[in-house]
């Protein structure tokens, strides 16, 4: 019995034990739904060993909308909980817990999966490619990343959840003052989703650089593309950093070690150096996916070409390196003096001059354009005054002295949601909606759209833009509960009802899904936008093969450009094409990562050892394989784009 | 490319040799801390130079410059990272 | 498959170039890996609590033996590429094998160097020092070892196979990485261990 | 379009309603640092309102006038690829802002930072501020006298807080005096303020730790100096002295009230500065370093 002591929870409530029997049902019914419908070898064969980055962008986006959900449904407790003074809805160790997840699951498994998935799906196709340059490390990377998002999520059934806030700061997070395993499952968690990372941004780099389509030089690649390689040369250099700080805070939790302790010669601000060391740059990386669908959305139902591309592309290069240069905003109340707050209080705000061009850039591509008001548009159009808000609390932030009265408060709060959602969630949403019929071939619906994204920029006004007054009222972040007298009640309701109406706006979403998968008209064609770029010069959705045949490319908007000024993208005749095979490696290794960080947080280390040599086991048989791919012969090919209407 | 005597990786390893032993006279003489640092510098990062042009061959691939670029780029943050981190856990601190 | 004879024969499919790239850029993140390393090291290295400091346990010797030996297995594995580009398969198979053999020497003086720690109170546990400085360590000795296996499996594969496309693609990619853990010593050995004895 | 106006302009309504109440902390100044930040925030509201006012304003124009609907039919729109002119204008304004607010910062913060100007010449009083799981301990070694969850500050003169911690970061803060600044177990931070006007200002740890963190709260009261000193001898004479181990049972973790002693931990406890401290490590100390950590070390293991 002993043994299984440690998997029990050390803070149960009614609402845990309600969602473990949730789950649980959930499971089950999954289970049997496959199992009744005899999809097992489907799922298996079309999905899980799938190598496509196709297939892989939308299961990360499938994963990551789960995510919204359970990071979602945390924010509305929050909310519901500091919606009135004295609240007892939640204790303090839940709300702790919720908080904590919330930051997690919507940075990690969320935004980042999001993005990830965004440009899994349009970056090949943009730059005219078959596929990524290596197609198993990206099911790799998929399967790693899911396998980390899982294990972060059973955390709060079995073990306990981390309660020491998405930062993690030491030594709160240390073994004396969080004794559960909760914050072991951060460390594992983030650890292997981590890896998962590190190698995708590895693989777009390649990508990006070696498979463009003839023609395609770097400065004529769509701005979604650039945005792409940019975020993954940030998370090349970024990534390594949190491994090391993880590895350090795992050290210091399961061996004893004194690393972020304050005893013995450690430093607990090392970590927070660390984890900001990482967390900087980790915000570009999500920003900068997100300026690039804007650029392409906004372009696109502007009906213009983007208004100074070169400069678009030069700030987004001098972001990438300045955002490695202005960690030290996120503790400048650490007490190291004025000389080095000074620096990197300048360092900031130099970041808000390319950010700055790129909102201009974009209200001049709108100049002179013949704006259509679609649900996209509509995304962009509400990020761009939305996130000029978020974009100008931050240069406020950016302050020192100033910063010694926002850190910690509901402003800080405020101003990060206020650039996260209008930029990074709205972009998502946009993207999603631009790029369903690539995925789907037929359209969601526009008028559903609509309300979705009313009832979710009008929430998001109500639910933050309060939090910038309780903060400078001095409302600390984190607070499970505050009393009357504070006279913090009335604005906490505000953003509470603001968080029901964004509550709405993602229930209108999922809604819209099923209307239009039900309603919508199928065959919608090649080019349902009358948009611009080369993924859109295939077939929705699109074959296995993206391109019968590789196209050739003379600038950023090569489609738009075979389209008005008749540039002939396919010269070539349709011959066979080498596609690689799938394979249950990947999923299976991740398997093997998902049982060792399992062991790993419970300390169970006949676990560790078994599932490590799985790993490397895994890892030999890969090495020793011999696979070639497989060819796609031309009949095939024709017979499948005449089946599509196919242009060809 | 086809000579049959590996020139190149001799004088790498020569040059390695010699410059470990310069790097060594700073625990062998009695010297500044200032000039021992100096030292070490310029020592590791020619070293660190040599391995790269000699050994690693980042010059020759048709992707030299997406090569360099991502050394130096990794150089540098990873310079930033090392000498942010000092500024404000140790120097920057009263 | 299409293979370009104008290169050497790692390059010559476009699959192989992008592996050489896709490695280099691996290199990238491990340089910021262990620069992470190192900037903790130097926010660290003060702090012995009540431990000993560098300069009490690091010896001279042990760590002079341990370069020269990586020092030269960084010189073996060049010659192993350089016969593998003039296609003499024994020569290639004979240098990575002396250089594997380098590699666990090294480890070989690496564990002994642990143990005189272990016996000298210096474990991981025994301060923020202790902590940083064998961690360090041990990340790149992890990274030897898991070298020894990938090289040992990449030396079977070319006896098994003669030189094909991935394999000399492997066998170049192995010998980047082990030139890049010798220029990681380099450093350690520099920052590390004299910096800390002068 | 219009409608998301209408909206935005109510937010402005009610937060402007708000606000007009009831002054927010952080804008209702009583000390000079306080007033600096509250001032810099103020001019970073209206720089920063300029640029949101010219976005949004450009924004609307532009979305109104180049509508589709509005459009011919036959409307092609140009192909424009820049102008070196309006591109240095859109990266020139900005970094003209930039500039202006940096300097703004890097100024204010040596200001906040140092002892305000006006009351240099005073030497300043220290008052040791330590956090424990989740209280605020206020030592006044001057005066020899301990508080807890409390602090009494004499008004128009500069006060020097120490802070340091037991166990997780905290972040001392006075909204109505100063800004925030850490608290740490390993090492002492100081933070400089003076309170102008007599009266209670809420006081808070703002940096989450843990289960308590929310009620983790102290008042501050600014007395005119005649009523401290008052306060000091009244102190002197009725409290009881803070013995060692009512000190350790102070320290165990959850929530008291308000306390007062006679003598400070700091005789016993030392806080961590100068040899005491674990951030700090010279040479020439190192022996001393190291008995005092052996010595703290044994102090750990007996609570």
């Amino acid at each position: 019995m002993e043994f299984f002591e440690r998997f029990a929870i050390p803070h149960p409530s009614p609402l845990i034990y309600a969602s473990m029997v949730a789950i649980g049902l959930t499971l089950i019914a999954i289970v049997i739904g496959i199992t009744y419908f005899n999809k097992w070898g489907y799922l298996w064969r079309e999905w899980l060993t799938t190598v496509d980055h196709k297939r892989i962008g939308i299961m990360y986006m499938i994963s990551a909308l789960l995510m919204l959900f359970r990071g979602g449904a945390d924010a509305v407790m929050m909310r519901l909980q500091t919606a009135v003074p004295d609240n007892a809805f939640l204790d303090a160790q839940h709300y702790n817990e919720v908080f904590t997840t919330h930051g997690v699951v919507m940075i990690f498994f969320m935004a980042m999966a999001f993005v990830i998935g965004l440009m899994n799906f349009v970056v090949p196709l943009q730059i005219g490619a078959r596929d990524v340059a290596f197609p198993r490390l990206n099911a790799i990377s998929f399967w790693l990343y899911f396998a980390g998002a899982m294990l972060f999520n059973i955390s709060f059934v079995i073990g306990g959840s981390p309660d020491a806030g998405w930062t993690n700061y030491f030594p709160l997070a240390g073994t004396d003052f969080s004794e559960s395993v909760g914050v072991n499952y951060y460390m594992w968690s983030l650890q292997i989703s981590g890896i998962g990372t590190l190698m995708t941004g590895i693989n777009f780099i390649v990508t990006i650089l070696k498979m463009r389509a003839p023609g395609m030089k770097l400065m004529k690649m769509p701005m979604f593309t650039w945005s792409a390689l940019i975020t993954n040369v940030i998370i090349v250099f970024a990534f390594p950093v949190l491994t090391i700080a993880l590895l350090m805070g795992t050290f210091d939790r399961q061996f004893g070690t004194h690393f972020f302790a304050s005893t013995n010669g450690g430093m607990d601000m090392l970590w927070a150096n660390l984890f900001w060391v990482w967390g900087h740059p980790e915000v570009y990386i999500l920003i900068l996916p997100a300026f690039g669908i804007y650029s392409e959305i906004i372009a696109t139902f502007s009906q213009r070409n983007l208004y100074g591309y070169k400069s678009m592309v030069g700030s987004m290069v001098i972001i990438s390196f300045l955002s490695f240069l202005v960690w030290v905003h996120h503790f400048f109340t650490m007490g190291h003096g004025a000389l080095v707050n000074g620096i990197f209080s300048i360092t900031t705000m130099a970041i808000a001059v390319p950010t700055g061009i790129k909102i201009f850039n974009w209200l001049l591509t709108m100049w002179k354009g013949k704006i259509r008001f679609t649900v996209p548009m509509l995304y962009s159009l509400g990020f761009i005054p939305l996130f000029t808000i978020g974009g100008v609390t931050g240069v406020m932030l950016a302050i020192a002295s100033a910063d010694y009265q926002y850190h910690n408060t509901m402003f800080l709060v405020a101003h990060f949601h206020n650039v996260i959602i209008p930029g990074v969630v709205f972009a998502m949403l946009a993207g999603l909606t631009y790029w369903w019929p690539k995925m789907f071939g037929f359209m969601l619906n526009e008028r559903i759209g609509k309300w979705g994204f009313w009832f979710l920029s009008i929430g998001f006004v109500f639910a933050f833009f309060p939090m910038y007054i309780t903060g400078l009222d001095g409302q600390a972040r984190r607070m499970y509960t505050y009393s009357e007298a504070t006279g913090f009640g009335p604005l906490n309701m505000l953003s509470f009802f603001g968080a029901g109406l964004m509550a709405i706006a993602f229930a209108l979403i999922v809604y819209n899904v099923y209307y239009s998968f039900r309603h919508s008209p199928r065959n919608v064609g090649m080019d349902p936008w009358n948009a611009r770029s080369l993924e859109w010069a295939t077939q929705n959705p699109v074959p296995e093969y993206n391109f019968a045949v590789t196209p050739v490319v003379n600038s950023s908007e090569a489609f738009w450009d075979s389209k008005k000024n008749g540039h002939q993208l396919f010269k070539d005749k349709i011959t066979k094409i080498h596609m690689p095979n799938n394979s249950g490696m990947p999923i299976i290794l991740a398997g093997f990562f998902f049982i060792f960080g399992f062991s790993f947080v419970f300390s169970i280390w006949i676990g560790v050892i078994v599932s490590a040599l799985g790993i490397l086991g895994t890892m030999a048989y890969r090495s020793f394989e011999n696979d070639h791919g497989r060819y796609i012969s031309e009949e095939e090919i024709k017979e499948t784009e005449k089946e599509y209407g196919g242009a060809k | 490319m086809k000579e049959l005597f590996p020139a190149k990786q001799v004088i790498g390893f020569v040059f390695s040799l010699i410059l470990t032993a310069v790097a060594l006279t700073v625990y062998f003489l009695d010297m500044s801390f200032e000039m021992g640092i100096t030292i070490l510098l310029v020592t590791a990062f020619i070293q660190a130079a040599l391995q790269l042009v000699f050994f690693m061959h980042a010059g020759e691939s048709e992707d030299k410059k997406a090569i360099y670029t991502n050394v130096y780029y990794g150089i540098a943050i990873a310079l930033v990272t090392v000498f942010g981190t000092l500024l404000t856990l140790i120097w920057g601190y009263m | 498959m299409k293979i370009d004879h104008s290169q050497p024969l790692e390059y010559g499919t476009h699959q192989n170039q992008m592996n050489i790239l896709g490695f280099w850029i691996f290199l990238g993140a491990e340089i910021m890996l262990f620069g992470t390393l190192f900037a903790s090291y130097f926010t660290l290295e003060n702090g012995v609590g009540n431990g000993p400091s560098g300069a009490e346990i690091f010896e001279i010797t042990p760590v002079l033996m341990e370069t020269i030996i990586l020092l030269t297995s960084s010189f073996t594995i060049g010659l192993a590429t350089h016969a593998m580009r003039i296609n003499n398969k024994k020569a290639t198979l004979a240098f990575l094998a002396i250089t594997l053999v380098l590699g666990l020497s090294f480890l070989s003086v690496e564990v002994y160097e642990f143990i005189h720690y272990y016996h000298v109170g210096a474990t991981l546990q025994t301060s923020g020092f202790t902590a940083i400085l064998l961690t360090t360590l041990g990340t790149h000795g992890a990274h030897v070892t898991f070298g020894l296996f990938w090289g040992f499996f990449i030396l079977l594969q070319i006896k098994k196979r003669g030189f094909t496309p991935e394999t000399t693609n492997k066998s170049f990619i192995f010998s980047l990485y082990w030139h890049f853990l010798d220029v990681v010593w380099i450093f350690i050995f520099s920052f590390i261990y004299l910096k800390g004895m002068m | 379009m219009k409608l998301k106006l209408a909206f935005i302009s109510f937010a402005i309504l009610i937060t402007t309603i708000l606000a007009g109440c009831e002054p927010l902390l952080v804008l209702d100044p009583k000390g000079p640092q306080a007033e600096t930040t509250a001032n810099v925030i103020w001019l970073s509201i209206f720089t920063m309102a300029v640029i949101v006012i010219v976005v949004i304003s450009m924004l609307v124009f532009i979305v109104y006038k180049y509508r589709a609907s509005k459009q011919k039919e036959d409307y092609e729109p140009p192909h424009i690829e820049g102008n070196p002119i309006v591109e240095s204008i859109i990266i020139g304004i900005p970094v003209l802002i930039v500039i202006f607010l940096s300097i703004v910062s890097v100024k204010s913060t040596y200001e906040v930072e140092n002892i305000p100007e006006g009351y240099e010449n005073q030497e300043p009083m220290v008052i040791y501020a330590a956090s424990s799981n989740w209280k605020w301990h206020f030592s006044y070694p001057e005066q020899d006298i301990e508080t807890l969850n409390y602090v009494i500050l004499p008004t128009n003169r500069p006060i020097e807080f120490r802070l340091y911690s037991y166990g997780p970061i905290t972040s001392f803060w006075i909204p109505q005096l100063a800004g925030q600044k850490y608290a740490m177990a390993d090492m002492v931070t100081k933070i400089n303020m003076v309170a102008e006007v007599p009266g209670d200002y809420a006081g808070r740890n703002a940096n989450f730790s843990g289960k308590g963190f929310a009620e983790n709260t102290f008042t501050a009261t600014a007395l005119s100096p005649d009523e401290f000193d008052k306060w000091v001898e009244e102190i002197q004479s009725t409290a009881k002295p803070l013995t060692e181990e009512k000190y350790e049972e102070l320290l165990e973790p959850g929530h008291l009230g308000q306390m007062t002693f006679t003598g400070t931990h700091l005789e016993f406890k030392p806080a961590p500065e100068g040899e005491n401290a674990g951030h700090h490590h010279g040479d020439a100390d190192e022996e001393i370093e190291r008995n005092d950590q052996e010595e703290g070390l044994e102090d750990h293991s007996n609570h």
